[in-house]
């Protein structure tokens, strides 16, 4: 079940303006650098994007925004980025901020066919506007729907032909149920092996969430807080 | 003499007990790992997806795959673990980390706290704050006593848009440790040299005071 | 002449698609593993926890730590993956997986199943069957027309308590192909050698039967 | 944090008559064998178990049966196992039957401070009845709750000393799950090794769901349905 693409422009194709895409990753790390620099070069407009944070100005899902690629974004945490905190206050940009723990199992949610759940996370808060409240033991909780997309967008550390992942450290992130949520699900990989390389006991993401891999050319992970002790 | 940052993370340290696991959130509350107390052991998580989290890194050794949530470059240490958002999140609000230390714009005196959004001027986004704050049975807030106006932070009710709500059980900051319970700040410690009328003067809330309140002991 | 189960087994293996994932359930539906068409390519899934399941072990190579969910030792495929429980079902119930073949003591012609429970009898447990067939967009279930006492499975409405209710979109059986729509049985195909009238005998439940009913190709 | 108790006896001390236990496992595949025994030689009665299956009549899960130690069992399936039926007919043992994938989701539920979620499974059956029933996207879901347990006791391949654990194969199943829903998880592993032996992209459940950790000494691993091909 082969399911390697030869590039960036194969695996997005079919993506169009409106669509709703999730793009993994937290800050810069572990987010499809490949596919954003295509996203840019398709052009493609009106996007509502899921993804934990928007970037930077000029790296990441920053790059979209600068070129008014995006109509919504769906974040926890946008905070490195003004472009994007000034399209929100100038009211450009729909934003819809959601508790990050949310957020997560939302995700989740939609790929693992779970409609709704109760989390106590935001009760009380605008988060919780028009949203069903009840209690469980002792507690109020807020009923959160799943979030699915047409597209998912992950990026992985190795993968092999038949689509499993593996992630490396904190790049795994919000790369494993964003796989699981999108409708059609691409990941691009720095490192891309036959089926039957990876340990069965060691994959992160199975195959089955995966449609399309192929391996990015390039891979700059910018680092955002740059933070060291010196050598001694 | 009110305390300075790493005067509030030490503080804070003494809070910690031995088999913990803690989250610590960005800024003042990163600084608690540099001051663990001996002969106890704790292991710090970051929501973006690790336990076990180390000291920085050496300069040249950064790995950018490797970050805690703040962003910054981070190590790891023996028995370290890496996980989706998603387990990470499961750990936080099922209740496996026993701490969660968090900064604040304000926070009021029945544990309702603030700290993500000023209407119209700064939206940062949440982040993970509000599934820590609606989940962690144990959370210490640390942060200034006042704003930069000279406002106090620690009020009857917040007036920015709230974290969570009837949450915050342990205040500290650069002048005083509190408890929040029964719909009140009470006063439980001051900082070295710091007078009792100061705490009381810079506190918006109704602050209980004992007899007598003693000083931190940071040594 | 009715079919007996490899030809059950056949008979569904002509309905599997290049690049699907698959689920087969205990009994004969496990059979199907083994009539895959030339030239397509599937995955099957077993809800214990893998993916890229290949055939059985050679005799003294079984592994007590890789079964399938009807407990059979089994080896897998290059490109497998192992998973736990909630990520298996996460797979099933969020629809990844293509196609579900299952066994069935009953179904109604509303596409109902019973598959797990006699009252005061047998009662096995109904296992991931229910999570199957209330998740999978394309089930198909292999059964026997009839049971030991010559009673038809195939009913108007179901006397076993329910597994799923409307669900099932085709039936295979020792006699026929049926599909299911519209609260009826639609006659597709009649095994070689199977009169149509012997099947119209045979089904409980309303059957819509054409002029020309062709035979199964099995070759 | 070492969590490294020497035997079964310490690591199940504190189980007592009356207790909610999970146990992992499916059929006798990734059991915890050696916990189990020591169960069996405590003589803890009117246990509340939580388990996929109840093992065969004299393995697994099935050696409590026999003794009268269980008073109520939560599994989806207990095919394999006479006794268990015999008792469940015959009124003596309550036994609460739940689809597969709704109690894997439960455990995890527990694990993850979810009180509550929608499945579709079950819906139209027995296993709704009582259950609120909502429609989202157009198909009837209901409401399942989470499942926690006192104690939880899981089987693992590998394991440190700080409670890190990974699974061999199939014999993941439902122990990762329920090792996040105890209040107290104990694991009991093949191979014991120190604090940095794992590699931490590997770990399939983090240390901090898991609060004593043992060897195992000895692992009969039964297989419950042998099936082989003949060498050619």
């Amino acid at each position: 079940m082969n399911k390697v693409v030869k590039n960036p422009a194969l695996a997005l194709a079919g993506i169009t303006d409106g669509m709703t895409l999730m793009v993994g990753g937290f800050g810069l790390c572990g987010i499809p650098e490949n596919s954003i620099a295509q996203l840019v070069q398709m052009g493609v407009k009106n996007l509502t994007c899921i993804s934990n944070n928007a970037g930077v100005d000029d790296f990441g899902l920053g790059l979209l925004l600068q070129g008014k690629q995006v109509k919504k974004m769906i974040s926890s945490y946008v905070g490195e980025n003004d472009e994007f905190e000034r399209q929100m206050l100038s009211g450009e940009l729909e934003v819809d901020l959601i508790p990050q723990g949310s957020l997560a199992e939302r995700c989740r949610a939609g790929g693992a066919g779970i409609p709704a759940f109760f989390t106590p996370a935001g009760y009380g808060t605008e988060v919780a506007e028009g949203k069903e409240v009840r209690m469980f033991n002792g507690k109020p909780h807020i009923l959160e729907s799943a979030l699915t997309a047409d597209y998912a967008i992950v990026k992985a550390w190795k993968g092999d032909t038949e689509g499993n992942l593996i992630y490396k450290a904190t790049a795994r992130n919000f790369n494993p149920m964003m796989a699981m949520a999108g409708k059609i699900t691409i990941a691009e990989v720095e490192e891309l092996v036959p089926a039957g390389t990876l340990d069965p006991n060691q994959i992160h993401t199975p195959g089955i969430f995966v449609q399309r891999i192929f391996k990015g050319e390039k891979f700059e992970k910018r680092i955002e807080q740059r933070t060291v002790r010196p050598k001694n | 003499m009110a305390l300075d940052k790493n005067g509030i993370a030490k503080r804070i340290a003494q809070e910690l007990q031995d088999g913990w696991y803690v989250n610590l959130g960005i800024g003042i509350p990163t600084l608690v790992a540099n001051y663990i107390p001996e002969g106890i052991e704790v292991e710090f998580q970051s929501e973006n997806g690790v336990l076990g989290m180390g000291p920085f890194p050496f300069d040249g050794e950064e790995d950018p795959d490797l970050i805690n949530a703040g962003k910054q470059t981070i190590t790891t240490r023996d028995g370290a673990s890496f996980f989706d958002s998603a387990t990470s999140f499961a750990m936080i609000r099922g209740q496996h980390v026993q701490l969660t230390v968090l900064g604040a714009m304000e926070v009021s005196q029945n544990g309702d706290i603030a700290n993500w959004k000023i209407p119209g001027k700064m939206v940062k986004g949440m982040g993970g704050a509000m599934d820590l704050v609606a989940s962690a049975e144990n959370i210490i807030v640390a942060m200034m006593h006042s704003n930069k106006a000279g406002e106090s932070k620690i009020l009857k009710a917040c007036t920015l848009p709230l974290t969570g709500v009837g949450c915050v059980k342990k205040v500290v900051t650069e002048l005083a440790v509190m408890e929040i319970k029964e719909g009140k700040f009470y006063l439980l410690e001051r900082a070295p040299g710091v007078s009792v009328d100061e705490i009381i003067a810079k506190t918006e809330g109704d602050l209980v005071v004992p007899d007598i309140v003693p000083e931190m002991n940071l040594n």
